[in-house]
């Protein structure tokens, strides 16, 4: 289904390709006309990129556009199907992780790559030579030099599953520093990140590159590539469609640079338009009300203690705060896979305190996990059935209801209404019967959100619905959002991303060590009070 | 009328044991009526109805099923297919002209052996290792109880099952042995297929408690050609006359009326002679085989493993 | 271990295309690696001196092209498709019941001591539903423990099964030596039910009616996992316990499910095979056909289809062997050897067919 | 009944209970090593009725007991090697596998046993014997446990080397993750498949060390289908020791002695079914399990194929 367009070339490429000056440096890593083909997608298709120290190179790309495979073909996951890479010059095969990191190239991976039941410490001497005693002393000594250096710390003895991902997401990039590469790839490192985080990280690229590396920078978030990248590649349907040297880039403005990428990504489909502010109709008596929740987690702050608030129809409230205070404990309470250890939630004056998942879907309540692979979907089952997977045996996907075990499936029905949800949500997928896992992680994402939008709800709660999503998904998807509730139907927006809550939100309360530390109105001053909140109480 | 008789045993033929002298007699009835055999070795216990069928369309006269196992199978087929049938250990199933019994049991032969135990242990105590206990091993365990205590009823018995179907455990065998040689045993009777080799292993490398050799009292089979000089006897075991018995019945139409049974008077059981029996204990043990086939001596087999422990229980005390 | 372990072989591609092309496709990869585990085994039985064109001739004559033969095959397979039926379930639910020899045994126990009992007093036809379901009840029991530790302690069941196994063939011996025995015989095994009163034969041949209940079972039991919301909610829990907890699904009260449905199945293969064909117990009897089905049931995808084509092959072998073992003089042990080529090398095809699908 | 209960006889009964135990000892340190590296072992009785095959008729053949246990070994490791090759290196499911295996080396024995020596049973000498001085003095202990082939010494002293090897060095980080989160592994430079090809090719060697003990030391002869199950009371074993090798010995222990129980109480004469005993520690297993149960967590991965860059 996704045949290769023949989109025509960006015109910065055009434009900058003859003109481009010769570089100070040579390149450390050199990509001739790489791809990459999987079943049913042409994933990377005759990609030329040059990696040069001392550089900040943003790749952007929709989602599906294969930059997580350009990523893997460099750090030895997969192999080109064609192509050469050179490495300082010399042509390489990377066949391995391991000769990625031979050749200096280190990566932090789009999804954590850590053994969460080893402490940090173990995560990060993982990899040496099986006789030798890992020497704690050794790595205390140069841990505090990347410490003074950039800026972070580690707890050594914690074990690693019990950290958020924005820590997890620290840890492996102390342990690329600690690897002393040549070149470090950060996939979607940001995504987890607080915009204070994602400023953070952008300074130690820059130290990074400082000292003479050359640095890949994959994220969705357009203004952060124009702010940290020196300069900008667009990927689209696996082909490189264009190219911002660091000349041209520092030409520009950062809202001409955004533009300039945003029409190299999407081509000439237009980017939804920011809305208009919504008619906030939250009226009438809460859907929801929460009262003095608490839930355990396996750490301080991954609870959720003496949450109390309050939904309208119609009304979005946005949870802010750090990844890991005990959102994740919140959303899960609240859809019923967690029990409440006090308190008591209350639908549409109806205690379901007590109520499994499936009865509160049934009420109204749904939950969109920020999980979306290890609990959101099942990898090996197509998208068809992905896309029913909360509804089995209900009509009319379903028929002959509990007297034929449940119904007898209707695969046409099911797939019918998966390739309604693929068009209209536009997910990347050769079809419906693509097992789900194949897909690249921004269009699972897609397929959740479809699956939890569709159908009756009277309160959704969407845990990171955005993450990992192009611009152009966001847009759509937070207009969904704000549909949604403009459609009456109550909100509750759980998102690390401030400006998102700030886009969509009525209200936004901030979540800090399991507690919400205050709710606040989102007007004019609204930013600054939660950066109050967040400060006050999180640092 | 009779062609060819068919003979079924669930283990290799090559066993030193019931599987090999039941093929060996089967072969020697057949030779000394002119028929052909056909055999079928190593069937396992499970289902042989395929096995009987097959060998009735092969055109059978007579299928000997020579497992306790079989005695189920075999007359079925035997109704079903209308060819004869020998089974073991069920003396009520005959059907004249159809299905034949015969009840083997050695448990007069092991009294023997136990005679001979009683008289030539030197540490008073004698040793029974079994790998199982079907019916027909339990009747010789008895009856070696039984002979060691009419001989000299302060010798100990002790008794030892290594599993309850430990057949190849040779391991189990061989732990089992020694622990009862370590127990005072001197002479350990013993019954078991693969896990004999065990045993014997055990026997030939184990010292007694007294430090002297311990010696090896075998059942069914003769197992001298393997043995390196620590083989006391043997109960064996020939079916020859029983399976010849069969086929002169088959041809006179009374097959199916009557029992067969092996036993001493014929000489179908009887003790090995081997260098380790002096030829007074030797002649003691024919004494006494005289009383049993005399009838002066009677002995009721026992078939049940309680039976049997309940004989060497008294003695453990 | 969560999910499946079928990673490879499992990719679902039985049920997106259909049983027809499933089928078509499964003949191709199946006939090399069977002609080449043919030729493998040959050479075995060429190195001990036996010519391997005699003795496949007589294998495939007995087993397969002789009438009497191909019944004792089909009747064969009765115990056996029902346990592939239980496999099936288990499998594609990601629960690995590596304990239904022992759940096999002990449903055999129980239709062997309530056949000959209840004959006494039920007509035949009433026996026979009786004891089988005792058979698939007690085999069900007999998976309660596992079932319940995985359930609620997530205690893997392999383990567990397994123990149950070693723990079940001994129980069932004991209950044949102690509680059901035959008084009339010194043999220690279960009263007999009479030949007239057990399964009925099919068509006046000598095929056993449990062939019939276990092609139901293996069609039953594959269109229910595929093509209903009961089987996609297996299905689920078995690739991703956390998704389904997430889409609303009661996992534990599922668990237990599948493995009272799967433990049912080879409880119910115990019961076939004594109603159907031996009449009573015998203690010690373990035919252990489990551990040869659960291969055939991996490389048959957990396709129910498939599987029946699988465990008709297997039988026809095992039946063949043991023939051909007496005419040649080779042990029935070489039909071990030659089923373990059998399964390296189809599972060989597999992945090679697999590779060449996702390289093209 | 006093009578019975000499030492002598509790060193039978003690020597017993370690020689069916060191068997499923060497199993089961074998087997957790795969087992901790994310396979699933099955084949594991194969590997071990090959090494008993082997290291029999290598041992007596040669008649160097050394010999044999090296050959035993190298069984255990060929039957291992083809499980590697086909559930590491081709990623096949290791179920399968490790029951075909199993299946095949039972069927192969059981055959060259019929071809060799079904005739003959071949029986070695008494196993070599090597007392530890001083330890050996000891009344009872000594002679039962210091007093053994030195296979014994060996097996017990490689629970505390490889529980050093797995607590101090990187060895066991390496083989947790690759039975945790292999990909984890992958990217900090370390092949999995390797890491994975070399612990498989470890439960070989261990198994069939194993297997040829109980042929050569244990038994003195090899029988088709001796091992009866061991190598899956090694998993069982392995499973149960959640990754540390002292509880594979206790385990082994508990099963070798739960045997020699058996056969203390028949001689003692004490009426009790052999059926009923033979389940009794299997059924400590399912108390355990019942009672400490949550515990017994497995690797996330174990099982699961490594596949790179698979989606
Ligand atoms: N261009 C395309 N457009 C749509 N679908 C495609 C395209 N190319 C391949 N496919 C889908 O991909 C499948 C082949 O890839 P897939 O990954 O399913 O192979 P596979 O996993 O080996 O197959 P199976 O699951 O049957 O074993 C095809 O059956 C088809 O459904
Ligand atoms: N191992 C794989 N097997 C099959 N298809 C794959 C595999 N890896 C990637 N793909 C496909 O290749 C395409 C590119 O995926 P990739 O993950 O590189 O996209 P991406 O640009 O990183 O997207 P996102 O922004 O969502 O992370 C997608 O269509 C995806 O489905
Ligand atoms: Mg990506
Ligand atoms: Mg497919």
């Amino acid at each position: 289904m996704v045949a290769a367009p023949s989109v025509p070339l960006g015109t910065m490429q055009a434009a900058a390709t003859p003109a481009r000056p010769v570089p100070a440096t040579s390149p450390v890593v050199e990509l001739l006309g790489v791809t990459k083909r999987f079943p049913g997608v042409l994933a990377v298709d005759h990609v030329d990129l040059a990696l040069l120290p001392g550089e900040v190179h943003a790749l952007l790309g929709e989602n599906g556009a294969g930059k997580s495979t350009l990523v893997a073909m460099l750090s030895g996951l997969v192999e080109p199907d064609a192509g050469r890479i050179r490495v300082a010059g010399e042509e390489r095969r990377i066949a391995s992780p391991r000769a990625a990191l031979q050749q200096g190239i280190s990566t932090v991976f789009q999804h954590v790559m850590l053994v969460p039941t080893l402490t940090v410490l173990e995560n990060l001497v993982l990899g040496m030579s099986w006789w030798r005693r890992p020497d704690r002393a050794e790595l205390e000594q140069r841990l505090a030099g990347i410490r003074s250096a950039f800026g972070i710390a580690l707890d050594l003895d914690q074990t690693t599953g019990e950290l958020s991902l924005g820590e997890q997401q620290q840890i492996e990039i102390v342990r690329a520093l600690l690897r002393r590469s040549r070149v470090l790839i950060l996939d979607e490192a940001t995504s987890m990140l607080t915009p204070q985080g994602a400023d953070e990280l952008g300074a130690l690229m820059r130290r990074l590159v400082k000292s003479g590396l050359a640095v890949v920078f994959i994220t969705h978030k357009l203004d952060e590539a124009c702010r940290f990248g020196d300069r900008i590649t667009v990927l689209r349907l696996g082909r490189k469609v264009g190219e911002l040297a660091p000349e041209g880039l520092a030409a520009m403005d950062q809202a001409a640079a955004v533009e300039e990428v945003v029409g190299l990504m999407f081509g000439d489909r237009s980017i939804a338009e920011a809305r208009a502010p919504r008619l906030r109709k939250a009226e009438g008596s809460p859907v929801l009300s929460v009262r003095g929740l608490t839930v355990t987690g396996a750490t301080r702050l991954a609870r959720a203690d003496d949450v109390s608030f309050e939904l309208r129809p119609g009304e979005i409230l946005g949870i802010a705060g750090i990844d890991g205070n005990g959102q994740k404990q919140l959303a899960e309470a609240l859809a019923g896979q967690r029990t409440a250890a006090a308190g008591s939630i209350v639908l549409d004056g109806r205690d379901i305190t007590r109520a499994g998942v499936a009865e509160r879907r049934r009420l109204g309540l749904r939950y969109l996990t920020d999980d979306r692979i290890g609990e959101g979907a099942v990898g090996g089952f197509p998208v068809a059935t992905n896309a029913v997977l909360k509804e089995i045996g209900a009509p009319p996907f379903w028929s002959g209801g509990p007297f034929l075990l449940g119904g007898i499936e209707r695969p046409g029905r099911i797939a019918a209404h998966a390739r309604e949800l693929i068009d209209r949500y536009d997910v990347r997928t050769p079809d419906e019967a693509t097992p789900i896992g194949r897909l690249s992680g921004g269009n699972i994402q897609k397929v959740l959100l479809a699956r939890e939008l569709s159908g009756d709800a009277r309160v959704v709660v969407f845990n990171k619905p955005t993450h990992g999503l192009d611009v152009q998904n966001i847009m759509a998807s937070r207009n969904r959002i704000a549909a949604i509730a403009d459609a009456g139907l109550a909100v509750l927006l759980i998102s690390t991303d401030l400006e998102e809550l700030l886009d969509v939100a009525d209200r936004i309360a901030v979540m800090a060590a399991g507690r919400l530390t205050g709710i606040v109105a989102n007007d004019e001053g609204a930013r600054a009070r939660i950066g109050a909140l967040m400060i006050g109480r999180a640092a | 009328q009779v062609n060819a008789i068919a003979i079924l045993v669930p283990e290799e033929g090559t066993d030193y044991g019931w599987n090999q002298q039941g093929v060996d007699a089967a072969v020697a009835a057949a030779n000394a009526t002119g028929v052909e055999v056909i055999t079928a070795e190593g069937l396992g216990y499970g289902d042989i109805r395929p096995t009987l069928r097959e060998l009735a369309e092969e055109g059978a006269s007579l299928m000997i099923a020579h497992a306790s196992g079989y005695n189920t199978a075999a007359p079925e087929i035997a109704q079903e297919t209308g060819v004869p049938v020998a089974i073991v250990d069920s003396p009520d199933a005959l059907v004249p002209g159809l299905v034949a019994d015969y009840t083997l049991s050695g448990h007069e032969g092991a009294y023997l052996a136990g005679v001979m135990a009683a008289t030539m242990t030197r540490t008073g105590t004698v040793g029974i290792v079994v790998s199982g206990e079907p019916p027909s091993w339990n009747a010789q365990s008895a009856g070696f109880a039984q002979g060691v205590q009419a001989t000299n009823p302060d010798v100990k018995i002790v008794y030892a099952v290594i599993g309850p179907a430990a057949y190849a455990d040779a391991a189990g065998g061989n732990r089992v042995t020694a622990a009862v040689i370590a127990a005072g045993a001197d002479i350990v009777f013993g019954q078991g297929n693969g896990s004999s080799f065990g045993m014997l292993q055990a026997i030939e490398t184990t010292p007694a408690t007294d430090g002297g050799k311990v010696l090896f009292i075998d059942v069914i089979g003769d197992k001298s050609s393997i043995d390196k000089g620590y083989l006391l006897t043997s109960v064996l075991w020939d079916m020859t006359p029983v399976y010849t018995a069969m086929i002169e019945d088959l041809e006179n139409d009374t097959f199916g009326t009557k029992s067969y049974a092996i036993g001493l008077a014929d000489d179908s059981v009887r003790l090995l002679q081997t260098d380790n029996i002096p030829a007074d204990v030797w002649e003691q043990v024919m004494a006494v085989r005289q009383e049993l086939v005399d009838g002066t001596l009677v002995l009721e087999p026992v078939f049940d493993a309680e039976g049997v422990r309940a004989l060497v229980t008294s003695v453990a005390e | 271990m969560s999910a499946s372990l079928e990673t490879t072989l499992d990719e679902g591609g039985a049920d997106t295309s259909g049983p027809r092309r499933a089928l078509a496709h499964l003949a191709l990869v199946t006939l090399g690696p069977i002609l080449a585990a043919l030729v493998l085994s040959g050479l075995v039985l060429l190195a001990l001196g036996v010519d391997p064109f005699a003795y496949y001739g007589y294998v495939a004559q007995r087993g397969l092209f002789s009438w009497l033969g191909l019944q004792q095959t089909l009747t064969r397979m009765a115990p056996l498709l029902c346990l592939a039926a239980a496999l099936i379930v288990a499998f594609r639910a990601g629960i690995w019941n590596l304990g239904i020899d022992g759940q096999f045994l002990l449903g055999a126990v129980t239709s062997a001591a309530l056949a000959p009992f209840l004959i006494t007093v039920l007509p035949a036809g009433a026996v026979l539903l009786v004891a089988a379901a005792g058979a698939a009840l007690v085999g069900a029991l007999w998976s309660l423990l596992p079932a319940l530790l995985r359930a609620y302690q997530q205690v893997n069941e392999i383990i567990t099964t397994l123990m149950m196994t070693f723990l079940g063939v001994s129980f069932a011996n004991l209950l044949v030596k102690l509680v059901f025995l035959d008084p009339g015989t010194t043999v220690p095994q279960t009263r007999t039910l009479p030949v007239a009163d057990r399964l009925p034969t099919l068509f006046g041949t000598t095929i056993s009616g449990g062939l019939v209940l276990g092609l139901v079972a293996v069609v039953v039991v594959h269109l229910v996992m595929t093509r209903t919301a009961f089987g996609l909610k297996l299905r689920t829990v078995g690739e991703s316990p956390l998704a389904a907890r997430h889409a609303g699904l009661d996992v534990p009260l599922l668990t237990v499910a599948v493995f009272a449905i799967s433990a049912g199945f080879a409880g119910l293969a115990g019961g076939i095979e004594i109603l159907g064909v031996h009449g009573n117990l015998q203690a010690g009897w373990n035919p252990a056909y489990g551990l040869a089905v659960i291969p055939l049931v991996f490389l048959a995808r957990f396709n129910g289809f498939a599987a029946i084509v699988f465990v008709f092959f297997y039988s026809a072998l095992m039946i063949g062997g043991e023939s051909a073992a007496r005419r040649i003089g080779v042990p029935h042990y070489f039909t071990l050897v030659l089923v373990a080529n059998l399964l390296i090398l189809l599972a060989l095809a597999e992945y090679l067919d697999h590779r060449r699908r996702r390289a093209g | 009944m006093e009578a019975l209960l000499t030492a002598a006889f509790l060193t039978a009964l003690l020597a017993g209970a370690v020689a069916a135990g060191v068997p499923l000892l060497l199993a089961g340190l074998g087997e957790q090593m795969s087992e901790k590296a994310g396979v699933l072992n099955i084949g594991i009785e194969g590997m071990m009725l090959m090494g008993a095959y082997l290291g029999f008729l290598v041992a007596f053949e040669s008649g160097n007991g050394a010999l044999g246990f090296v050959a035993g070994m190298a069984g255990g490791m060929a039957v291992a090697f083809v499980m590697a090759i086909l559930c590491v290196g081709l990623a096949l499911n290791q179920i399968v596998i490790g029951i075909g295996l199993t299946l095949g080396v039972e069927g192969l024995t059981a055959l060259l046993h019929h071809f060799q020596f079904s005739t003959t049973y071949p029986r070695l000498p008494a196993a070599w014997r090597m007392p530890v001085p001083g330890l050996v003095e000891l009344p009872v202990i000594g002679p039962a446990l210091f007093d053994r082939h030195p296979l014994v010494y060996l097996a017990f002293l490689l629970v505390p080397l490889l529980a050093w090897l797995y607590r101090r060095t990187a060895l066991g980080l390496t083989l947790r993750a690759a039975g945790e989160k292999p990909a984890a592994l992958d990217v900090a430079g370390i092949d999995v498949a390797t890491v994975r090809f070399l612990a498989v090719l470890f439960t070989g060697a261990m198994a069939g060390l194993g297997g040829a003990f109980m042929a050569n030391v244990a038994a003195g002869i090899f029988i088709p289908f001796m091992t009866g199950g061991a190598g899956f009371i090694g998993i069982v074993l392995a499973m149960l020791a959640r990754g540390r090798p002292a509880w594979v010995l206790i385990g082994a222990v508990v099963f070798g002695g739960a045997l020699s129980l058996t056969t203390a109480l028949q001689v003692a004469g004490l009426n009790v079914p052999t059926d009923l005993i033979q389940m009794l520690p299997f059924a400590a297993v399912m108390a355990v399990l019942v009672l400490y149960g949550r515990k017994a967590r497995l690797p996330a991965a174990l099982g699961l194929p490594y596949v790179r860059g698979a989606r």
